[in-house]
């Protein structure tokens, strides 16, 4: 007999983490969105916040606002510092090149922060309990709960920003055509920073959020990993792609997990997310929402 | 009010386009800058609305005045707040963005809401086809209405100076003579000044008080727009008339070619 | 272009000035030993405490005027856990003269093993490594000198057979398992001891990154409802398992992690030892700061005025890093014994691990007995449990099933 | 090359495309033969040896992604997976069947090629970023296989150990036999990659590279070049899997995982995308920095830091310092070591007499 009650609980088990994922490629979708880059040191970014929020917390004792104010604020100054230093001078150079100068960047953090802040994982509470809520017959950490309605939060925000903003509406401009928007008196460069900044501000909640599931050390940088089928199967460009696609990639590792690994010997949550992602880029070479674009000689 | 002064543009530090032009545009005048395809005419435009640089191109030599003031090496958004505003070849909407979004991505200098609900209106009222199709993504327009939009989008941000390029690509007749009106109307109405880079010099040296005629990156000729018309070269070359019922010999082929040659 | 040259010039000079600032270890008297290390690599959180305490143990020997009058020097070279860096490692162990080489990694252990037979220098792998290598009569030179994952599936087999009553008669075990070599390694074990002990098995893969295991831990707990779970976890996946356990309702004394997944940076991650209560981790080090050798590096470090190094706090890895360097000394003072004049070669030290027996260290080192068939040294553990907001022994030193173990060596190839 | 020529003097097609296009440049190939044959393996100690060891291995390797990246412009980030195709399968045969050496390296390119070639298919359809990702669902599958079917991996450890190569009965053991036996293939690689850019097959990828909608209407058939591309340089990348299985002894999947690809990427992107010279650079720079920034700490971290620190500053500094040498190269050098060297040349040619 199907056991419907384990289902619901994988269910909603992947419905949550799903939202998790989203929380880590909107940061990714932003950047791409506004600057045609992709960042292949988003779990980095993530980790990096985590390591300030946690050594704020931790190290200085300072109260969790200041804290999560600080991580913000960093998040944003380093975004804007970035597309200052390393990716405007790559602005119209091959996708290879942004790709390497990420995996660079994510070199260089990976590095940075055992350095300064030490290799030893680092606990990053937040004043909330351990305890699952009971809703009936599921029980939900209240973490997860916290990273979805962050996530949800955050598509509401930016889908409000993209499409009534007047700054929403000049980004989505740039993105669409950088020198005809350049030519309406658009600051291209300065909308590519804040497109950045904006990334370190997800980035942050995001380290924030997982920083506390799994505690802050090098390996929180795993989480960017995850980032690839979330966003390939929701479309690069599209916000709420990434939150579909993470909401695919939860629920397909939980139904890996609970129903095809008993049978070959498990570890199938891991690699069935992208296999699904390279069917669907077969059938859909730019993703579910993704917009298509057009090549001329 | 806008005056080119010898200027020279590089691309990539080693292709020479312009090799010393000058161009003056009068205030609250139509000039028109003709010329065959790769003559240069749409690098000149660039080269005053600052967009060189997103193409790795840059003025060496020579001067861009406005009003007075050096603006050559400004960024381009500079140059905007300045009040030029460069309308590219092509119709180039923001084909993702709906018609209103498109043209409040032009009104990106403005700072207050109020002018910018105001210059949407402004625009609704020149370009009416517009209004009927506010939500939809501009992708989806003809044509015609992309061609109207681009140039509303251009309004938005109050340009003192237009810069125009080509708006009769690819465009049907009459639709053609609607936008030529309207920008005569916008030139005598809101006293702009548009500089009109044209292939079709009949249209442009029409309503244009004074032409320019470009060729391999040098100006070759310049007068106003009566003269020009009644050029023999002008005549022959863009106008399409020969000498009343003379047959063309070849030699006033080579005349033509070797003073071409000569010109540059 | 001359600014390039200019810089090119000088990046030769800075290394001609690096190669020629190198001495030459072997030219003092001192007996070199080579310990490979991962600070940087998917096992750095391990090897930021584990090799400080390595050195700390070799400075206190040293300060206590060394080994049978000879000073002790340990090279460290970090390998990325990259397997090629790992073999440059034991080239340049090898150049400056290590007598000794302590590797560092699974992959290392296996692609080193036939190197170090062939030059004749013993390693160690304690901790990881291959399991069939306590047999030290196939490998010769590898020295696991504590207990191999097998040895901890059947002590982890045994401590649930005990909480469970005695029996296991009919009970169902998880094993939740990293899903790579050294995460399977252990399964052959299992799967013998659940038809001798008649439990059913059932076992629960974690891909890396190991970040998520929500329906794992479902699995454990609602539909296969196990009685006891054993989990071998690497990096951040213990933290996780822990937390996951917990918010399913399952009670953490009945879970036990194998080595790797039972630090106080573990339990810290999983929200503190108050939110661990119960868990159980199996040592092969003593867990805590209770041991005379850590109270002599304190005395040393304060005798040259400085503050014992934070590494200290992390004393599940910090005292392995002092047993296995303790046991690196035992082996290299039982080889000078036999060879005064100091000239030791691999050959000397191989034969030192084989004679160690009843060295303890005051309780941090169990009553290993190396011998030149069990390069293991017997394969003890003990078990820890978070209580109270520390690690308390749960068990003393204690080792299972040696006939189902001797068996698996035995049929190793 | 490194001796100094000048004016170009080409009358001939033949001449154009000659492998070394001066007198000179002969006489440069043949002195370089001769120090990495004859004077470097018998002079300097076997540590020296072994670093240039993995050296030669990494060149391999860099060869066959440069022939993908640089000159077909397709992006690969499953390189480390096809070395782990190549390494399981010349184990495989090595170990099971006894198969030498010179059956099982190629055997471990072909099979490596095959799968390469598989992977590379979606690139007929999608391109740059989704390309990309799309090569690297195809690591962890491939990862996942090799982990998970004992047929292949010869069981729970996942790591097969193989016996020392062997030439007529001669073992191949320490590290400067081994220095030989590599240096063999570096040297066929070498040779091979410059011969193939500067064939037809050559000419097609370039021309996919720049522009592959072009490519095709003048009449190249981009599905065959494409997957060729692929099964080359994943030809190369299991050589380069089977070189390092002798050379360590043992077949071990975790050695070839994502950060293996990213390194390889690194090495063809510091020497230069496009360039077999610039493989080279690149294979010896990003093999050498850590272990030179090890020797330099070694020496002189003891001035800042306390011994203790300086254990925990060398790694780390490392790995910022390769991220930082990759961002540099790409904002500042884009076309990377090779360049440089091409300048330094260029600075030499009329040296003294600059100007």
């Amino acid at each position: 007999m199907f056991d419907w009650y384990f289902f619901g609980l994988l269910m909603s088990n992947g419905i949550l983490i799903g939202l998790m994922y989203s929380l880590i490629a909107l940061g990714f979708v932003l950047v791409y969105k506004a600057t045609d880059a992709i960042n292949f040191a988003q779990g980095e970014f993530v980790m990096i916040a985590g390591f300030l929020v946690a050594v704020a917390l931790g190290l200085y004792g300072a109260p969790l606002w200041l804290a999560v104010g600080v991580g913000l604020a960093a998040m944003i100054g380093f975004g804007f510092g970035l597309e200052r230093v390393v990716l405007r001078p790559l602005i119209g150079r091959p996708v290879v090149a942004v790709i390497m100068a990420t995996i660079g960047l994510s070199a260089v953090l990976r590095g940075f922060g055992p350095l300064v802040w030490g290799a030893e994982t680092r606990p990053l509470p937040l004043p909330i309990s351990d305890e699952p809520i009971v809703w009936g017959p599921l029980f939900v950490p209240p973490i997860q709960i916290l990273g979805a309605v962050v996530s949800l939060l955050f598509l509401a925000a930016f889908g409000w920003f993209f499409l009534k903003s007047r700054k929403g509406i000049a980004m989505r401009a740039v993105a669409d055509n950088q020198q005809v928007a350049m030519a309406m008196g658009i600051n291209v460069e300065r909308y590519f920073g804040l497109a950045w900044a904006m990334a370190g501000v997800v980035s942050a909640l995001g380290g924030i959020v997982w920083g506390s599931l799994l505690g802050v050390d090098v390996h929180l940088a795993l989480v960017g990993f995850k980032v690839f089928p979330v966003v390939i199967l929701g479309g690069l460009d599209s916000i709420p792609g990434a939150i579909l696609g993470g909401l695919i990639v939860g629920l397909v590792e939980n139904v890996a997990a609970g129903y095809i690994d008993p049978h070959v010997g498990g570890g199938t949550k891991d690699f069935a997310p992208y296999l699904l992602m390279i069917i669907a880029l077969m059938v859909r070479p730019y993703g579910i929402f993704g917009k298509p674009t057009i090549e001329r000689v | 009010m806008l005056a080119l002064n010898n200027i020279e543009v590089i691309y990539d530090g080693v292709i020479l386009v312009l090799k010393g032009v000058s161009v003056t545009v009068r205030e609250g005048g139509i000039t028109t800058l003709l010329g065959a395809n790769g003559a240069g005419k749409t690098t000149t435009l660039k080269a005053i609305s600052g967009l060189l640089r997103s193409e790795r191109g840059e003025v060496t030599k020579g001067s861009v005045e406005f009003s007075g003031e050096r603006i050559d090496g400004r960024p381009p958004h500079e140059i905007v707040k300045r009040g030029i505003v460069q309308i590219f070849e092509g119709r180039r909407v923001f084909e993702h963005l709906t018609t209103e979004e498109n043209l409040i991505a032009g009104a990106h200098i403005q700072t207050s809401r109020q002018r910018v609900q105001e210059g949407i209106e402004r625009v609704y009222a020149y370009f009416p086809p517009l209004k009927e199709r506010r939500t939809v993504q501009a992708g989806y327009l003809s044509g015609g209405e992309q061609q109207m939009l681009v140039i509303g989008r251009a309004l938005m941000s109050h340009p003192r100076v237009m810069l125009l390029d080509e708006p009769s690509l690819g465009l049907a007749p009459m639709l053609v003579e609607e936008i030529f009106e309207i920008v005569q109307r916008l030139n005598r109405e809101e006293r702009l000044t548009v500089l009109l880079v044209e292939q079709n010099a009949t249209l442009a040296l029409a309503i244009a008080d004074h032409g320019y005629v470009m060729e391999n990156g040098r100006i070759v000729l310049d007068g106003t727009a009566d003269a020009l018309k009644e050029n023999a070269d002008i005549k022959e070359f863009y106008l399409g008339l020969t000498e009343v019922g003379a047959r063309k010999s070849y030699r006033d082929v080579k005349h033509y070619k070797r003073r071409k040659r000569w010109l540059s | 272009m001359r600014k390039c040259l200019a810089i090119l010039i000088g990046l030769a000079v800075a290394f001609g000035a690096t190669l020629g600032a190198i001495q030459p270890a072997w030219a003092t008297h001192d007996i070199v030993l080579g310990l490979q290390c991962d600070r940087t690599g998917a096992t750095q959180t391990v090897g930021v405490h584990l090799c400080p305490g390595y050195h700390d143990y070799i400075a206190l020997v040293n300060s206590k005027g060394g080994v049978e009058g000879h000073k002790i020097k340990a090279i460290e070279i970090d390998h990325e856990y990259k397997v090629p860096q790992g073999m440059e490692a034991y080239e340049r162990h090898k150049k400056e003269g290590a007598v000794l080489i302590s590797l560092y990694g699974t992959p290392h252990t296996q692609a080193l093993t036939a190197k170090l037979t062939e030059d004749r220098i013993p390693g160690t792998s304690p901790g990881f490594g291959t399991a069939a290598a306590a047999d030290g009569a196939k490998y010769p030179y590898v020295f696991p000198i504590a207990a191999t994952y097998w040895s901890q599936m059947t002590a982890a087999v045994k401590f649930a057979k005990d909480q469970l009553g005695g029996s296991l008669k009919g009970k169902k075990v998880a094993y939740l398992f990293f899903d790579n070599p050294a995460g399977r390694e252990p399964l052959p074990i299992i799967e013998d001891l659940a038809g001798i002990e008649g439990f059913t098995l059932q076992t629960f893969a974690v891909p890396p990154p190991g970040v998520e295991m929500g329906a794992q831990t479902l699995d454990i707990s609602q539909r296969f409802r196990a009685d006891f779970v054993i989990t071998h976890l690497f990096g951040r996946s213990p933290s996780v398992s822990i937390k996951e356990l917990k918010r399913v309702g399952y009670p953490l004394r009945k879970v036990v992690g194998l080595v790797w997944g039972a630090s106080e940076a573990d339990i810290e991650a999983a929200g503190g030892f108050g939110a661990a209560e119960g868990y159980n981790a199996i040592q092969f080090a003593g867990v805590g700061s209770d041991y005379p050798v850590l109270n002599e590096i304190r005395e040393m470090y304060k005798k040259q005025g400085k503050e014992p190094p934070k590494e200290m706090a992390s004393t599940v890895f910090y005292n392995r890093g002092v047993l296995i360097a303790a046991v690196h000394v035992e082996a290299v003072r039982n080889a000078l014994k036999a060879r005064p004049d100091g000239k030791i070669t691999g050959v000397d030290v191989k034969a030192g691990f084989e004679k160690i027996k009843g060295f303890t260290l005051g309780g941090l080192v169990p009553p290993l007995e190396i011998t030149a068939t069990d390069h293991e040294g017997g394969g003890w553990v003990q078990i820890f449990q978070a209580k109270g907001g520390k690690f308390v022994k749960a068990t003393e030193w204690f080792k299972a099933y040696p006939e189902v173990l001797a068996k698996h060596i035995k049929a190793a190839k | 090359m490194i001796h100094r020529e000048s004016g170009i003097l080409k009358t001939t097609y033949e001449a154009d495309m000659a492998l070394y296009p001066l007198p000179i440049a002969r006489w440069t190939v043949a002195a370089i033969a001769a120090f990495m044959f004859l004077v470097l393996p018998l002079s300097v100690h076997e540590y020296w040896l072994s670093i240039v060891n993995i050296v030669s291995i990494a060149t391999v390797g860099a060869l066959g992604l440069n022939i993908l990246v640089g000159y077909t412009g397709q992006i690969s980030i499953g390189h480390g997976a096809f070395m782990s195709v190549g390494a399981y399968t010349a184990a495989n045969f090595a170990v099971r069947l006894g198969f030498p050496f010179w059956l099982s390296l190629p055997l471990g390119g072909l099979m490596a090629a095959a799968v390469g070639a598989v992977v590379g298919i979606p690139s007929l359809r999608i391109k740059g970023l989704y390309l990309a990702i799309a090569t690297l669902a195809g690591q962890l599958i491939i990862e996942w296989t090799i982990n998970h079917v004992t047929f292949i991996s010869g069981g729970v450890q996942a790591s097969i150990e193989v016996p020392r190569p062997e030439l007529f009965g001669y073992k191949i053991a320490s590290q400067r036999q081994m220095y030989f036996f590599l240096l063999i293939f570096v040297v066929l690689a070498l040779v091979a990659t410059l011969n193939l850019v500067r064939s037809r097959i050559g000419r097609a990828f370039i021309a996919i590279r720049d522009h592959d909608i072009a490519a095709e209407i003048i009449g190249i058939n981009i599905f065959r070049y494409k997957l060729l591309a692929f099964a080359i340089s994943s030809f190369y990348a299991g050589v380069t899997g089977v070189l390092y299985t002798y050379y360590l002894g043992i077949a071990n999947y975790e050695q070839y995982q994502i950060t293996t690809s990213i390194d390889y990427l690194a090495m063809i992107i510091i020497g230069g995308l496009g360039s077999v010279l610039g493989s080279v650079f690149g294979a010896i720079f990003v093999t050498l920095l850590p272990i030179l920034i090890r020797f330099a700490m070694e020496a002189f971290g003891g001035l800042l830091f306390s011994e203790a620190a300086v254990r925990n500053i060398i790694p780390n500094l490392r790995l910022i310092l390769f991220g930082m040498l990759i961002i540099f190269f790409l904002v500042v050098e884009p076309e990377g070591l090779n360049r440089l060297w091409r300048n330094i040349r260029s600075y030499f040619r009329v040296w003294p007499f600059a100007y």
